[in-house]
């Protein structure tokens, strides 16, 4: 009997605990979600976005087209092309693109890339309809960033 | 438990799933039942089965490290973690000692985060909305830890065969400190929120006791057994990394039931926050890769097995090499697919609002059952 | 739990083996070893041991290597549920070029650490081996699983149906010949 | 037209405009709450803080098509969504929300509210049955026996407060409280368990309208939606409209009958302001309830309603009789 009252105290007092508990949040403690659409995130230094070609001092690629990025990527997404020309040393890059729709995102071309032609990009607002957007001539972006 | 009742045909049989609230993802559950009690159950996997072992056996040693991360996405790295060490384990790497600290700060972190994220989902499993929201803000704050350093929020691919990729910074330190003070705040909360409430006690005192036999037979690890009064860590018991650096407690609690599983959880957090303190503390300097990194990984032929801790039970990595650049086969082995076969037993003639309790207290995370 | 005690309980269970000459590299083994080549059929030699191995834990992993025929796994079993080992897991390997499946069974002891593997070759062609699920309920599922990836039957299985793979299926995808449509 | 009906007429208008609002505003007040007790804010887009957004919702809902799955009971399934908002609608005609505004003053006003009050489970139940699903079913099944545990302890206390007012006229009872002592709910010489009796009436009242804790019925993470898992559109609203003005009934009960209902604490300007102020608190209560606890299981309510509540309730019955004997 002693046991059935203490229950109905004990059960009743942490009901009122957490009562308490939720309306001091309530009253508190300010709110936390972030306004997405009206406050935008500031991604981290280090945020894995889709890659991008990193241009050098004049804009340009710096990549050598040794193809390290497209052999190293497990999910095969990357393709690079380039053409032998004329009083240049090495290949040229003709083509650099990005399949978005395999990628995972995990960073082994930018690891695997020893001059460095390719670095995260910051983009995260990436939404479409059709599937084609989201192959990327990086290339191409790589000339829309220097104008 | 009623053969009468399935005699009489006056079962019917409830499926559970595979879209259900109380699944946490595509798993199905059929429930033969009579009326609200479970006859029998029988767990239906394979929905988002994507044959992982396969992809090992296609990919680079390399290759496949992201692939590991995305068995479980609630705790990536300890997968990462075991993986990144059985490898090095076949080739003999000697990992240094900065890394392997980053490596345990960073695999504790995402142990409390995936320790929140089901604090959270079971209340929810039971009806409470509010604490998961609460244990939410608090893992947002580790998620942005863990995307300061690793550079992505769920699928970190942080380690290599070697170390790690990326260096910790000083603001990584003093956050890391500043969470682990806000946690231990918020902890107590929660016991007073939710532990303490006496319809949650009622709910998950005596709930879905398992025995320790039970847990034996299944091979159930992790949080399950320690649930049920098996002091067994991988950490502890098969030290691997630098965990036996650290001084923390394997938490025990011998009932079984649903709520010794719900205590072991919450306690291992507050260890878990104990590892990181000590780690922080003794972080040494040097390199977090190894100096000669061997630039092609072919693993000496064998086989080798490696086992880590993981916030789930012991995830086991069983791999055989043919000494060529691509595994010859890899075995995961996933803890919750173990503690998930048992369910089928415990539930036996229990109400289905405990058996769901039950179902949510193992802590499944389907596509790591499923792989 | 006696480690020694373990081994001589499941030496009778072992498959005789050449030794390799390794850790116990002798010179009577070296001489051996091109004789056991020529006549494997032959009646075994005192140089053909149980294979059952002591394993560096530090370097594979695991502390015991046994090796058993297909009809000593229910056994071996039994012996190391006695001794309270769980079962971890149960999987195969698709040996291709020896046309042989091998299957693995993990043991593991909570406390002292110990890891036990049983392993046994099946042939290829008709891979059936007996079921320990009525020894170690978990295996149930381990089982199931390994029907799926790899086909080997699961003699006296209650309940041998695809587990993660589609109910009908009727492919064995990790198998080596299985092909991968990229 | 003879006034009488036109007032009648002008009342159900009222009430019926009353129920549908409260609910759609109760919506958005039990967001509002949700979202701060969690750390958000909730709905904000549409309207000043989201004020006009349970209007779109209703909008919404009553722009969707009503699907009727094939296997449903036709009649039946139609059938329980209007069941479960007559009651509804059918008590308010009786609440004294002030001394003049109320529909009916009706003499047995206690009694027509709990009347209406059973039938309130049998729309529970038919649309659990009617609708040719598992998880439905349970649902109502569970539904019912919640709702027949918890009527006793509530109509024990409803009689203890009976013996007490000497009335089941709800006008009365209110004017027997006109100031913050004498609420019933304070009113230690009729019986010193006065406050324990308002907790149970509360309990009870939640347990009645599925109120979590005690939301077994559509427990949504065990049977989905409960009995509402196939309706869709108006079908749905109804039955959550009924649900809403349930709570304000429960509440507008315990406010009645034990804070004084549109009675001023202080007994100075008593009016319709008072009642919704108090109403409006308890259903806070009953929101803030919603979000703090997780949900009882079957037993565990059961145990309450019959080995704490009915005891304790019957005990403080007879202690009440004796009071009434004695002094």
């Amino acid at each position: 009997m002693g046991a059935y009252f203490k229950e109905i105290f004990t059960g009743t007092k942490s009901l009122f605990v957490g009562l308490g508990i939720t309306i001091k949040q309530m009253l508190t403690v300010k709110v936390v979600t972030e306004q997405y659409p009206h406050e935008a995130p500031r991604m981290k230094a280090r945020f894995r976005g889709h890659i991008e070609l990193n241009p050098n001092e004049d804009g340009g690629t710096k990549c050598i087209v040794c193809g390290m990025c497209q052999r190293s990527c497990p999910s095969g997404c990357i393709t690079v092309q380039g053409e032998k020309r004329e009083g240049v040393k090495g290949k040229v890059l003709t083509k650099y693109q990005l399949d978005f729709t395999k990628c995972s995102l995990c960073g082994i071309c930018v690891e695997s890339c020893r001059p460095g032609a390719i670095r995260f990009s910051k983009d995260y607002n990436l939404a479409s309809t059709r599937k084609e957007d989201y192959v990327f001539d990086l290339l191409k972006r790589l000339e829309e960033m220097n104008k | 438990m009623n053969k009468a009742a399935i005699d009489n045909q006056e079962t019917f049989v409830l499926n559970l799933g595979p879209q259900h609230p109380a699944t946490h993802g595509v798993l199905r559950v059929k429930l033969t039942m009579d009326g609200e009690y479970i006859v029998h159950a029988e767990p239906v996997l394979g929905y988002i089965h994507r044959m992982h072992e396969k992809m090992a056996e296609n990919r680079t040693w390399a290759q496949y490290m992201p692939n590991t991360g995305r068995m479980d996405y609630l705790s990536a790295l300890s997968y990462n973690h075991g993986y990144a060490a059985v490898v090095e384990r076949a080739m003999g790497i000697e990992v240094p000692e900065r890394a392997e600290y980053l490596r345990v700060i960073t695999v504790e972190l995402n142990r409390i985060s995936s320790h929140l994220v089901w604090f959270g989902a079971f209340i929810l499993d039971l009806g409470g909305f509010t604490p998961l929201l609460y244990a939410f803000d608090d893992r947002e704050k580790i998620l942005d830890l863990l995307e300061s350093v690793t550079g992505s929020r769920l699928t970190y691919c942080y380690f290599r065969f070697g170390g790690v990729y990326n260096d910790i910074d000083e603001n990584f330190v003093d956050g890391t400190r500043e969470f682990i003070k806000t946690m231990r705040k918020s902890i107590p909360m929660y016991h007073d929120l939710v532990t303490k409430n006496i319809i949650l006690m009622k709910r998950l005192n005596d709930i879905g006791p398992i025995s320790k036999e039970t847990i034996r037979k299944y091979g159930a690890t992790g949080p399950v057994a320690r649930g049920s009064g098996i002091d067994y860590d991988v950490r502890k018991n098969e030290p691997y990394s630098i965990y036996p650096e650290f001084d923390f407690d394997v938490p025990v609690y011998h009932e079984g039931d649903s709520m010794a599983r719900y205590m072991v959880r919450m306690d291992e957090i507050e260890q878990s926050m104990r590892i990181i303190e000590q780690a922080l503390d003794k972080l040494p300097d040097g390199p977090v890769m190894v100096a000669k990194a061997p630039k092609i990984i072919k693993p000496p032929k064998g086989d080798y097995y490696q086992a880590v801790e993981a916030a789930r039970g012991s995830f086991g990595i069983r791999m055989v090499s043919d000494g060529t650049n691509k595994a010859y086969r890899l075995k995961l082995r996933s803890p919750t697919f173990s503690n998930l076969s048992l369910f089928s037993e415990a539930c036996e003639g229990m109400l289905l609002p405990d058996a769901l309790a039950l179902m949510g207290s193992l802590d499944l995370v389907i596509p790591e059952i499923d792989r | 739990m006696d480690f020694a005690k373990l081994k001589e309980q499941l030496r009778p269970l072992a498959i005789l083996e050449d030794v390799v000459a390794e850790e116990t590299a002798d010179v009577e083994v070296e001489q051996e070893e091109g004789a056991a080549d020529l006549d494997a059929q032959s009646v075994p030699e005192p140089q053909q041991l149980p294979a059952i191995n002591e394993v560096d834990h530090q370097a594979k992993g695991f502390d015991l290597d046994v090796k058993v025929e297909a009809d000593k796994v229910v056994e071996a079993a039994k012996i190391l549920d006695e001794q309270g080992f769980f079962l971890e897991a149960v999987t195969g390997v698709d040996w291709l070029k020896e046309n042989q499946l091998e299957v693995v069974y993990d043991y593991c002891m909570w406390q002292p650490q110990c890891r036990v593997v049983i392993r046994t070759r099946l042939d290829r062609e008709n891979p059936v081996i007996p079921t320990i699920s009525a020894v170690i309920p978990g295996a149930n599922w381990h089982e199931r699983e390994t029907h799926d990836f790899f086909g080997i039957k699961f003699s006296g299985h209650p309940n041998l149906i695809p587990i993660l793979l589609p109910e009908d299926s009727d492919f064995h995808p990790l198998l080596k010949d299985f092909k991968v449509n990229e | 037209m003879d006034s009488e009906l036109i007032r009648v007429i002008a009342f159900l208008v009222g009430i019926i405009a009353f129920a549908a609002l409260n609910a759609a505003y109760l919506v958005w007040l039990e967001r509002k709450g949700a979202a701060h007790i969690q750390r958000r804010i909730g709905p904000k887009e549409v309207g000043p803080f989201g004020l006009l957004q349970p209007m779109v919702d209703g909008l919404k809902l009553m722009s969707k098509q009503i699907l009727i799955p094939d296997g449903v009971d036709p009649i039946l399934f139609r059938l329980a969504p209007i069941l479960a908002m007559i009651p509804a609608i059918m008590s308010f005609v009786t609440i004294p929300f002030s001394e003049t505004l109320a529909a009916r003053n009706l003499n047995i006003g206690l009694l027509m509210i709990f009347a209406f009050a059973s039938v309130n489970v049998l729309a529970l139940l038919l649309g659990g049955w009617a609708s040719n699903n598992k998880y439905a079913l349970i649902s109502a099944v569970r539904s019912v026996s919640q709702n027949v545990a918890y009527e006793i302890p509530m109509l024990v206390t409803v009689i203890t407060m009976v013996m007490i007012t000497g009335t089941l006229n709800l006008n009365e009872i209110v004017a027997q409280q006109p100031n913050i002592s004498q609420w019933y709910i304070f009113r230690f010489s009729a019986s010193p368990l006065m406050p324990v009796a308002f907790f149970i009436l509360f309990i009870c009242s939640l347990a009645e309208t599925n109120r979590a804790p005690f939301d077994l019925g559509e427990a949504e993470s065990e049977l989905v939606a409960g009995y509402h898992t196939e309706y869709s559109s108006m079908g749905f609203g109804l039955f959550f409209m009924g649900e809403y003005a349930n709570i304000v009934i429960g509440c507008s009960l315990s406010v009645i009958l034990f804070l004084g209902g549109w009675q001023d604490p202080f007994g100075l300007f008593p009016g319709v302001w008072w009642f919704l102020i108090k109403l409006y608190l308890l259903i806070f209560t009953v929101i803030w309830i919603r979000w703090t606890y997780p949900r009882t299981q079957i037993y565990g309510l059961l145990n309450l309603s019959w080995k704490i509540l009915i005891p304790i309730s019957m005990f403080n019955l007879l202690l009440t009789a004796g009071f009434l004997k004695v002094f």
